[in-house]
């Protein structure tokens, strides 16, 4: 009976998301985030989508952790919370109502697991039937990924290559430009010999950043 | 055969539901994270001993397991060692008696 | 934010650990034909194992094991080698991208297809490895020479 | 009414998800709380596929050996769940995490050059309403890294 767990993992889910909005500190949000990302890849586990669990597992929950850190670590770690009333009453009927629009599109959506749903009846029968015979690759969504719908492939992994480019076209800079205004220490020259990395204090009047070692 | 992997496994699952308590009951991060450490990780060596046993294990499945256990073991310290000196570097100032002692007389100082 | 570690005990743990899982990532792209894995796991994980060095050990060390330039040289030869995969069957007459036109002399088409299944998840596995890579190397701003 | 729900009680589930993650999206004023925002909103989509791709009675879809004839796999669609949607949003988590990485940059850059991640700020001072940029002791205010020791080593 796998659907009560379903249910507890969903419901932790929730819990997680809504907190890692809610709480101030950045660091904190990004560890929550980690954790909503693997309770979902335990969930990707739970319904058989083993690839996907794999790789929500390692990207997910790890480097977009990772990078959620190193990100923070060059910025701030404070959430600078500007309590906008006005835009939230603004935004909150918007919600609903697109709440309540899904709600009522998704009673048209076929029951969970129904094998009589039209997405189980379609091309995906044919590449489970014949990906053996075809490419003598047992793992079917291997042989979907890099040889039925390699096109696919060819345009994600372009997306990918392309996402790093931009990243990097973003944040190069020369070193004579005027517009950079840094003057964080990492930038000095020296300035990073033996930078300790561990983090100030959650909050600022905490005990100083200074506790036992 | 079963019988042995039944109970390692329950001995492990046990030291996990201790774990679990520890991080509820227990009163700062410092005596938390003794407490976790080293009940999880005999927990994980229990559990996967367990695993070892099934009787439906194939080999190189259970090569992959040790695999797991080895690295596990190895990681799992680690972090804990990495996460705790985070705190400390941080200012987490550990729990003593004396804090007890003073919630304490401040409580009966209080009700009475 | 890249140097060295201060605690002894994470810095050398992950050295340790790192060998094994670029190994861990190697296995992942070659096992993806038989079990959950591939193109897309096997680049995140051997990213993973570049990537952890920079975090915790000195920045010349690191950088002897991946240097910083493997990120984009790495993310373009994984782009053009599947490009060049794809391109083979033109030139045999085959339409872009399928491998089983390509005629190799004992082997059947389905083995073909085997075989360019692998090398197309090789190059993803580099283009994703050199993403990543690069990703992090940007933002933690020890690009620039 | 109670059947339609507990047939469709994930929809409303994955339902609830979209919302927190475009609540995220559209009022936080934090820079980096967006970006959390923006990827909870993905994983949900993310769920609702995989949950469509689950059929009754199937297993993961890595084709099984046959017991009866040795060196041949058991083929039968009915035994597997849908693997299509599995490779699309395989893809599609490969593609966010790019996406992220492409918004951390942005955020990074604009840090460096306002000096903070409060979208309003920043808003207003490419409005021209808030000229003033802070000061540079201001910025760095959560990691007093200048007077660190050497660690424990």
């Amino acid at each position: 009976m796998i659907v009560p767990l379903d249910l507890v993992l969903f419901l932790v889910l929730i819990v997680t998301a809504v907190l890692a909005l809610a709480v101030k500190d950045l660091l904190a949000a990004t560890a929550l985030l980690a954790a909503y990302s693997l309770f979902a890849a335990l969930l990707f586990a739970g319904v058989l989508a083993v690839d996907v669990a794999l790789v929500e597992a390692a990207l997910g929950a790890g480097l977009t952790g990772v990078l959620f850190v190193i990100a923070i670590l060059a910025t701030t770690r404070h959430s600078s919370p500007r309590p906008d009333a006005r835009r939230r009453w603004a935004v909150l009927p918007l919600i609903v109502a697109f709440l309540g629009l899904m709600l009522f599109a998704s009673t048209g959506l076929p029951d969970r697991g129904d094998p009589d749903a039209p997405a189980q009846r379609g091309v995906s029968q044919t590449y489970l039937a014949d990906s053996y015979a075809d490419t003598e690759t047992p793992n079917v969504v291997t042989s979907l990924l890099a040889d039925y719908r390699s096109m696919d492939t060819l345009g994600e992994t372009m997306v990918i290559v392309t996402a790093a480019l931009a990243a990097a076209l973003v944040l190069i800079r020369r070193v004579d430009d005027p517009s950079d205004r840094t003057d964080d220490p990492r930038d000095t020259p020296g300035g990073d010999a033996d930078l300790d990395r561990d983090l100030g204090p959650a909050d600022e009047d905490g005990y100083g950043g200074r506790g036992p070692r | 055969m079963i019988i042995v992997a039944n109970v390692l496994v329950g001995a492990g699952l046990f030291f996990l539901v201790v774990s679990a308590i520890a991080l509820l009951i227990m009163p700062d991060v410092y005596t938390r994270a003794h407490a976790v450490a080293k009940s999880e990780t005999l927990a994980l060596l229990l559990l996967f001993g367990g695993l070892f046993f099934r009787p439906e294990l194939t080999l190189d499945a259970s090569g992959l397991l040790a695999l797991v256990l080895i690295f596990s073991l190895i990681a799992n310290p680690t972090a804990i060692h990495a996460l705790l000196r985070a705190a400390s570097r941080s200012g987490a100032l550990p729990w003593t008696v004396i804090d007890q002692r003073l919630a304490d007389e401040e409580l009966r100082g209080g009700t009475s | 934010m890249i140097g060295a570690y201060p605690s002894v005990v994470v810095r050398v743990v992950c050295a340790l650990l790192s060998p094994f899982i670029l190994m861990f990532g190697l296995y992942v792209v070659a096992h993806g034909h038989y079990g959950p894995g591939g193109g897309f796991a096997g680049g995140v994980f051997i990213a993973v194992g570049a990537i952890l060095p920079r975090l915790t050990l000195p920045e010349e060390l690191a950088y002897r094991l991946v240097p910083p330039a493997a990120g984009p040289l790495a993310g373009g030869v994984g782009l053009l080698l599947f490009l060049l995969v794809g391109t083979l069957p033109l030139l045999v007459g085959g339409s872009f991208l399928d491998y089983g036109a390509v005629e190799i002399a004992g082997l059947e088409a389905s083995r073909v297809r085997y075989l360019g299944i692998l090398v197309v998840e090789a190059a993803v596995g580099l283009a994703v490895f050199g993403a990543m890579v690069l990703i992090v190397d940007v933002l933690t701003g020890k690009d620039r020479p | 009414m109670m059947e339609l729900l507990l047939d469709r009680y994930i929809y409303v589930l994955v339902l609830v998800l979209l919302a927190i993650g475009l609540y995220g999206v559209l009022v936080k004023g934090d820079l980096v709380k967006k970006v959390i925002g923006l990827t909870i909103f993905s994983t949900a989509i993310y769920l609702f596929f995989i949950e469509g791709s689950l059929q009754e009675g199937g297993t993961a879809p890595v084709l099984m050996p046959d017991p009866e004839n040795p060196g041949e796999f058991l083929n039968d669609p009915l035994l597997y769940v849908d693997p299509l949607p599995h490779l699309l949003i395989l893809t599609a988590i490969v593609v966010g995490v790019g996406v992220v990485g492409v918004a951390l940059a942005l955020l990074v850059r604009l840090y460096r050059t306002h000096g903070t991640l409060d979208e309003a700020v920043i808003a207003d001072r490419l409005a021209g309403k808030a000229p003033d940029i802070p000061a540079a002791d201001e910025r760095r205010d959560a990691f007093d890294v200048e007077d660190a020791g050497d660690g424990d080593a």
